[in-house]
């Protein structure tokens, strides 16, 4: 959607023109940047790895609220409600089943995805403060009924403990390879997904799918006609645009990111119930979207690590806090948190509506209008 | 097409570094035998979590002893305890205090001397009561520190979300969180807990009804006993109600009439759950909460007019000063019957409870913490003091790891931890005290008195 | 008493919709805005009342006055506190407050008197006898010239000294634009209320009105003492779309190469 | 079905509804004149209560109960004036989404901002109402020859009479006062309010003032009832629905969906003997009270999508 | 004129808010391969007529027929698919997509990639995308949009997103266009552009108009024939000269006196 482009990039063909990474140097920065992920847990410390990963796997929850919010302009306070079902699948399909874990991962998101649905369709009736209260009820009626239905498998309100994801490979040679250990029962070398030095690399994989699939929706059919749901629901109609599937594709996608997102936090976690992430993830979702830009692929992107940043931040500055305030005692990062939060969101909605996504887009255009700038 | 050649390639980038990088995962797993080298046909010497967690806990895993290992004279070493509390969540009702005796405990030994010479250092963590928040929190420790060798929890989610690392990282966790998961479920094995777990309690409570039910059974009910379960959705609410403790209850005949949650909160209307509960034809109530559970339940039925229905009885968190805090009138609160598994304030001519006293007058403490956290964290840096000293003794300092302690926690016999506050032992695979006295609220916070003293109490770990 | 000088009217920063526009109000005078539909009429009237600002226009050159005193910058509730009182497009009622409460909402700006409160209704009642017996309806269940007296009622109740009427005669029936249009002379006779009237229906306006101004295309064309304008015969041609100003080439004969030349230039 | 108790249970459950009402009406006072939802109401309600609680405490000013309170209702004004200024009246004009998330926001801000000012401590209120003497009626009714008694809490009966006196002081003041007609007028279309001289952002202010109070006293009347904490601001969740199941913009809607969501959430507590269902599904039903004003506002929003009692909308070209 | 020569039929058209009578026993045809303007005073119910024939309302009495279809018993989304398009009288363009995808999303009706195609991105998809993209282009070089190509439409001027809707409207490749008050808002030498831009449509791809305007000269210039609606009913039609001298027109304009 950049209006202004490099000097020297012209459009060729529509494909050409089409294209999301434009050039050589584009390819070349994007590859030393995956490289530079993976092998993350070589040179960065063991923290830094773990708060990697846990924005990773906020940016795919929040990249799915995005195809919803900021695509379709659906607003949804449900988003952490659909992670708890996709957490509950995968790890029922993964413990209680057997699967591995990278089958269950995408059966995890499409239950998420399904029950999504479910919750989506009141969209066909009603909009705005009554569509975010029906999407609310969501993120009450799902964590209850996994307090309450089949105890004997989910264990109600204690919920489950979650296995490791586990990659087996053949034993070659006598010798596991690949950091694998040998395991007695399955007879197979097996990889244990255990350390966020380990389990980043499955966050990643997913992040770049996802992120793929977000990039691809935003420039085909289904992303316009998303767009065009958001943008002007009646004209969209009379264009063609049937109203209600659109929402509820739009719903059962996002549903879909928050299950793989859900399934990801409960193997990291390794223990799923029903607070894991309740009402005030699910705002923190859509702080972090209105963060980093609603309806930009950049966004997610953004905001999840400014927020997550933020959160991490509240946590470093509680112990000089509390050192001030005495009364704070162990409060410190319970007020900061919030504190924080509420006030970088409050702050952007004042002052950067459009969050940082746009901010991106005219510091790059503002930078391409220098002269000889390349 | 020239880009989704690239793509694919930087898929299979991806697939390889994925591969690759299992190798730094390794030294987080101590294990000196390399795997991989493991012939697949005899039984390889796998990582921890496929071993039964009572495998490390026979004393050959103690390393051959050194000649010249460092056990005295410590100084400039130092030590660093893990601390998890709730001190903003659910929780952090009655856990403020945990963290002043720790802090006051910790302080006290390092004005001491620190454990032979070394200080220790303390590292907390406010988890909210947040699973994720608790992890979080372990990954920074452990990431910043390769040696963390222990642990101190507090919440039964936190406990049954962490444990399986703590074996896995072999961290010895000292917990006050006493579901019985985290103590002995399937990948568990370095969890101690500073009190029984919750059935065991449920258990010694049952022993103690049916025995005197003639004496404390309300005027209005019968000769059955008739059981209601009103406690907090959740781990820790839920957490006596095991198939073992069902089972025992039968056993006892004690019907379980009732099972009802209220919410965890100290504003929290029990009042249906109690209605409920009357109207199951219950006439005990038993509660796993912590103090503000059994207060709510007991302003509930101050105002039903049901006080003199019921036998109230709850877990050793039941029965606290925070328990007065919230009771709306302080009349409602006596006749509470709790297992304890550790002496009270208001023994006062104890030595433990001396030094307890002693350390929270000196370090000023408002009136209010003077709780149960406050006591259970510094009988837990005392065993978990004992612990080390053991095990500096076994190892020597410089091989002093999260092993070394456990294998002294597990041999080191029955422990009197401050002289007796707490009665443990850790050995044959029990990982949480099995002792405790019954006592019953009979007035103000310094009368909770003793009906029933020290005993063993039945064992229905899972 | 009211100059409006020489405004532009701006909307969205994009729409340039009034392009220099001049009328006066003197006091007691009801003077009459005539233009076809999208003329700019009811923007003029937005720019004087300050509602303007709440469409997101401005009037970005140009001056209006009240009485000696700038209200191009001033917000809507601020201009109505002034004197100035307007009756809106469309009979914007409070449609879920009874007949009489509307009238009360009109009443107050000005200082809580009851029994002064309770004369200016008495007044507007006498004026608009059919509101009498409608007073504790839902106003949004009366019919459309019902509401057009209560719209009147309400601005007459804050006792102006100028009175802005937004085509009080739109979607109503014939016979009941006469009505009100006659309730409308007979108030400004007895109380020499001044006011501007905009109108699409220009015989009725020209009746009432004792001056005229006629728009079109943001601009005011034609203006003059109602009567002239009333005998003028190319009125009705401004309505049909001949403008008066000089011969026009049909649209059909706009050339394709004048447009390229206009875009390459 | 226990028809013993049926009684006990209605009517302490509509009792239970008059705070969620008082709670409900604060939202729909701010809704009907800005059309901002107020998802901060409780924190609004924790930062009244908590206020009253400071100035009662010998640990605070100490001041006598009567005091306390009012001043807590004061600083509930001021605090209602501030967000009104400080943070809603920069959004003017802005989509939904901000706005909702603007008050979503300030929610969390306020909460951190009350742990920040008063810890994570629990408080004990000051008591009210006597907690050990309940009220004792017999029904005029029995069940099986047994004379239904319904045993109500004092605090319950007297949370509901003052939450219903406030419900029926607003609706006097917006009846009969110019202020409330400056509301009135004001929550039926912000343009025609300007065009007749109405401050719309005084009215604004106003309405958030008034909600404060109402806040403030609702906090107030739970916290008396159970103690007061963090978690009195999650207590308003129940008073969402009850929101919407009236009608979003309606008065006589926001107390009676209040009213209804407390009949519910007493009617599923009611001992139901597993009949048509095992133990565990009758189980699940008795602990279902926090859920039910969701699954009923989901069955109103399917049925009637403006809410039970919304304001039938007049239309015209 | 009998039902069959037209190519859409309104017939008795009535229109109720509440108990007020937007449009009231309205008939009209149209033919194939004409212009024809509604016309009216403010609140005569042109827009309403429009909306009706588009979909968007629902009349309670009569019918609308356009090809044989019952419009009034069409789903509204599926009413473009059947050859019709329309603009806004206040530009309802998807603000936030630049012009171009403005314009590929009324190409929604053309497509035949199903959501996960589209999320797959691959093959058929992306051909799909490309030859689309052909077309829309073709209609961008016509409008003379091309240097707006690829800013968002939200950023435009006026003037331009009258001329993007109108693009809009084409690219869903309509028999019938409907217009409501293309120029408004417009100087005379923008307006000139549009009509010559609807002449150009007329003309050469033979679309049938229906536009609703306010500017009498220009519907007198480009219209065949003149639909005159007040009060919500029609009281005349015909060619712009029999309307232009017809009484009850230049009542409904001056005003019953």
């Amino acid at each position: 959607m950049a209006v202004l482009r490099p000097s020297g990039d012209f459009d060729t063909s529509y494909e050409h023109d089409l294209a999301v990474v434009r050039q050589r140097w584009q390819w070349a920065l994007l590859l030393l940047l995956l490289l530079a992920l993976f092998t993350l847990p070589y040179y960065a410390p063991a923290p830094t790895v773990s708060l990697i990963n846990r924005i990773g796997i906020a940016i795919i929850a929040v990249q799915g609220l995005n195809i919803l919010t900021g695509y379709t302009g659906q607003i949804s306070l449900g988003q952490a409600a659909f992670m708890t079902v996709g957490g509950y699948i995968s790890a029922l399909l993964v413990g209680a089943a057997g699967w591995s874990f990278f089958l269950a991962l995408p059966v995890a998101g499409l239950g998420a995805g399904l029950v999504g649905l479910i919750f989506g369709l009141p969209s066909l009736r009603v909009k705005g403060f009554y569509l975010v209260m029906a999407t609310l009820s969501a993120q009450f009626i799902i964590p209850w009924l996994t307090r309450h239905i089949y105890p004997s498998l989910l264990n109600g309100a204690q919920g489950i403990n979650v296995p490791v994801p586990t990659f087996s490979l053949p034993v070659i040679a006598n010798t596991c390879f690949l950091g694998t250990t040998f395991n007695a029962e399955l007879g197979t070398c097996v990889y244990r997904f255990a350390t966020p030095s380990q389990f980043i690399h499955i966050t990643l994989g997913v992040l770049i799918v996802s992120t793929i699939v977000a990039l691809n929706i935003s420039r085909s059919r289904l992303g316009r006609a998303l767009i065009s749901v958001r943008d002007n629901d009646l004209a969209a109609e009379l264009l063609g645009v049937n109203l209600f599937a659109y929402k509820l594709k739009a719903f059962f996608i996002a549903a879909v990111y928050a299950g793989v997102a859900g399934a990801l936090l409960a193997h990291n976690l390794r223990h799923i119930n029903s607070q894991t992430v309740g009402l005030v993830d699910s705002i923190m979702f859509m702080g972090m979207l209105v963060v980093g830009g609603l309806g930009s692929n950049l966004g997610p992107i953004l905001g999840a690590t400014l927020v997550v940043l933020l959160e991490e931040l509240a946590t470093v500055l509680a112990p000089p806090a509390a050192a001030l305030l005495p009364t704070l005692a162990g409060g410190a990062t319970a007020a900061l948190k919030p504190l924080l939060f509420g006030l970088a969101l409050m702050l952007f909605l004042i002052f950067e509506p459009r969050g940082l996504a746009h901010r991106w887009m005219l510091i790059k255009a503002a930078w391409r209008l220098r002269p000889y700038a390349r | 097409m020239r880009k989704w050649t690239l793509i694919m390639l930087v898929a299979l980038m991806g697939l390889v570094l994925l591969a690759a990088c299992g190798s730094p995962a390794t030294p987080t797993e101590p294990t000196a035998a390399p795997p991989t080298a493991a012939p697949p046909t005899t039984a390889a010497p796998t990582a921890a979590p496929t071993t039964p967690p009572e495998a490390p806990a026979e004393p050959t895993a103690v390393p051959v002893q050194e000649p010249d290992k460092r056990t005295q004279n410590l100084e400039g070493e130092k030590i660093t305890f893990y601390h998890f509390g709730d001190l903003s969540g659910p929780y952090a009702a009655i856990t403020g205090p945990l963290v002043f005796g720790m802090e006051d405990a910790v302080k006290a030994i390092n004005e001491r001397g620190g454990i032979r010479g070394a200080t220790i250092e303390v590292r907390f963590a406010d988890t909210g009561g947040s699973i994720d928040e608790a992890v979080a929190a372990y990954d920074r420790f452990v990431g910043s520190d390769p040696n963390a060798m222990i642990m101190i929890t507090y919440g039964s989610g936190e406990v049954e979300a962490l444990a399986s690392r703590f074996a896995e990282d072999k961290i010895v966790n000292l917990s006050a969180g006493l579901s019985a998961i985290g103590f002995y479920g399937p990948e568990s094995g370095y969890t101690f807990g500073l009190g029984p777990i919750y059935p065991d309690q449920f258990g010694l409570f049952l022993d103690y009804i049916t025995a005197n039910w003639a004496t404390i059974k309300p005027a209005s009910a019968g000769d059955e006993i008739k059981l209601a379960y009103l406690s907090w959705p959740g781990a820790f609410g839920q957490g006596a109600l095991t198939p073992k403790t069902r089972a025992y209850a039968e056993s006892l005949g004690v019907q379980i009439v009732a099972e009802e949650t209220y919410d965890l909160s100290p504003t929290a209307d029990t009042t249906t759950a109690i209605l409920n509960a009357q109207a199951a034809g219950a006439n005990v109530i038993w509660t796993n909460t912590l103090a503000f559970g059994p207060a709510a339940l007991m302003n509930g039925l101050g105002a039903l007019g049901l006080k003199q229905e019921f036998v109230l009885g709850g877990c050793n968190w039941a029965m606290d000063l925070a328990t007065y805090a919230f009771v709306s009138d302080p009349s409602l609160a006596v006749g509470l019957i709790s297992p304890f598994p550790y002496l009270w304030w208001n023994n006062a001519d104890h030595p433990g409870i001396q030094y307890a006293a002693s350390l929270f007058e000196a370090n000023g403490r408002p009136a209010g913490a003077r709780n149960v956290g406050y006591l259970m964290l510094v009988t837990g840096v005392d065993i978990a003091v004992q612990a080390i000293e053991k095990a500096i003794d076994t190892v020597g300092f410089d091989n002093l790891n999260g092993e070394a302690i456990y294998n002294a926690l597990t041999t080191m016999g029955p422990i009197e931890a401050l002289n007796g506050v707490v009665r443990v032992d850790y050995a044959n695979g029990v990982r949480a005290p099995q002792q405790a006295q019954i006592r019953q609220i009979q007035g103000g916070p310094d009368a909770f008195n003793v009906l029933q003293d020290w005993t063993q109490m039945p064992d229905l770990r899972p | 008493m009211l100059t409006v000088n020489n405004i532009e009217v701006v909307y969205s920063d994009v729409i340039l919709v009034l392009r220099g526009i001049s009328l006066k109000v003197e006091p007691g005078q009801i003077v009459a805005l005539l233009g076809a539909n999208g003329a700019g009429k009811s923007t003029t009237l937005k720019a004087i009342s300050g509602l303007l600002l709440r469409e997101n226009g401005a009037v970005t050159r140009g001056s209006i006055e009240f009485e000696g005193r700038r209200l191009d910058k001033l917000p809507a509730e601020e201009i109505t506190r002034l004197g100035i009182a307007q009756v809106l497009e469309g009979r914007r009622l409070f449609q879920h407050l009874t007949a009489e409460e509307n009238l009360l909402t009109g009443s107050l700006v000005r200082p809580n008197n009851r029994s002064e409160i309770k004369e200016s209704l008495e007044r507007v009642y006498a004026y608009f006898p059919p509101l009498v017996k409608l007073r504790h309806r839902t106003a949004g269940y009366l019919s459309g010239g019902e509401q057009q007296m209560v719209a009147i009622g309400r601005a007459l109740m804050a006792r102006p000294r100028l009175l802005l009427l937004d085509e009080p005669s739109l979607g109503l029936a014939p016979l009941l634009v006469q009505t009100i249009f006659a309730m409308i002379r007979q108030y400004n006779h007895e109380s020499g209320v001044s006011m501007l009237l905009v109108e699409q229906n220009a015989h009725v306006a020209l009746q009432t009105a004792e001056y005229a101004y006629v728009m079109e295309n943001g601009r005011i064309v034609l203006d003059g003492p109602a009567e002239q304008l009333a005998q003028n015969a190319d009125i009705k041609e401004f309505y049909l779309g001949l403008t008066a100003v000089g011969e026009r080439k049909s649209y059909r004969d706009v050339k394709h190469y004048k447009r390229r030349k206009r875009w390459l230039g | 079905m226990n028809w013993q108790l049926l009684p006990q249970f209605a009517i302490t459950g509509l009792l239970n509804g008059g705070p969620i009402a008082l709670m409900a009406l604060g939202i729909v006072l701010v809704f009907k004149s800005s059309e901002v939802f107020n998802f901060a109401h409780g924190q609004m309600l924790l930062i009244g209560a908590m206020a009253a609680w400071w100035f009662a405490s010998p640990e605070g000013m100490g001041l006598p109960l009567w005091a306390a309170i009012i001043a807590a209702l004061a600083v509930s004004v001021l605090l209602g004036l501030a967000i009104e200024r400080l943070t809603l009246r920069p959004m003017t004009g802005q989509p939904l989404l901000s706005i909702i998330l603007m008050t979503l926001a300030l929610g969390q801000f306020l909460q951190g901002l009350t742990i920040f000012v008063f810890g994570t401590t629990q408080r004990n209120f000051p008591v009210i109402f006597s907690v050990t003497n309940p009220y004792r009626i017999t029904l005029p009714l029995t069940y099986n020859d047994n004379p239904i008694v319904v045993v109500l809490r004092q605090n319950l009966v007297w949370s509901f009479v003052i939450a219903m006196i406030c419900v029926i002081v607003l609706v006097l003041f917006f009846q009969y006062t110019r202020t409330g007609l400056a509301m009135r007028a004001t929550a039926e279309n912000h343009e025609t309010a300007q065009s007749v001289g109405i401050r719309i952002n005084h009215v604004f202010g106003i309405s958030w003032a008034i909600a404060g109070v109402i806040a403030a006293i609702s906090g107030i009347l739970i916290a008396t009832a159970s103690g007061l904490d963090l978690s009195l601001s999650i207590v308003v969740l129940a008073a969402f629905p009850a929101v919407l199941l009236g009608g979003l913009e309606s008065i006589p809607g926001a107390v009676l969906g209040g009213l209804i969501v407390g009949l519910a959430q007493g009617l599923v507590g009611l001992p139901n003997n597993s009949f048509f269902m095992g133990p565990a599904a009758a189980q699940a039903i008795r602990n279902s009270a926090e859920i039910v004003p969701y699954i009923l506002l989901l069955i109103v929003l399917v049925i009637r999508p403006d809410g039970l009692f919304g304001q039938k909308r007049i239309e015209r070209v | 004129m009998t039902a069959s020569e037209n190519f859409l039929t309104v017939e008795d058209v009535t229109l109720y808010f509440g108990g007020n009578a937007a449009l009231c026993e309205v008939s009209f045809g149209v033919r194939r391969g004409e212009i024809l303007a509604i016309i009216g005073p403010n609140g005569a119910g042109k827009t309403s007529m429009l909306n009706c024939i588009s979909g968007f309302y629902r009349p309670q009495h009569g019918r609308i027929r356009f090809k044989g279809h019952d419009l009034t018993k069409t789903p509204t989304h599926k009413i473009a698919a059947l050859g019709l398009a329309r603009t806004f009288q206040n530009i309802a363009l998807y603000t936030g997509l630049s012009t171009l995808d403005n314009l590929m999303a009324a190409r929604h009706i053309h497509m035949r990639q199903n959501s996960l195609q589209s999320i797959l991105y691959w093959g058929y998809a992306r051909r799909e995308e490309v030859a689309h993209r052909r077309r829309v282009e073709e209609i961008i070089d016509f409008l003379e949009i091309a240097h707006i190509r690829k800013t968002i439409v939200g950023a435009l001027p006026y003037g331009l997103r009258k001329r993007v809707e109108l693009g809009r409207a084409l690219a869903l490749e309509p028999e019938l266009l409907l217009l409501d008050e293309p120029m408004a808002g417009m100087n005379v030498e923008e307006k000139e552009d549009m009509a010559r831009f609807i002449l150009d449509i007329y003309e050469r791809q033979g679309t049938t108009i229906v536009l609703i305007e306010h500017d009498m000269g220009l519907v007198m210039d480009i219209s065949d024939r003149v639909v005159v609606l007040d009060f919500g009913q029609k009281i005349a039609e015909g060619t712009p000269d029999e309307v232009k001298r017809d009484e009850k027109v230049i009542h409904a304009y001056l005003g019953d006196a």
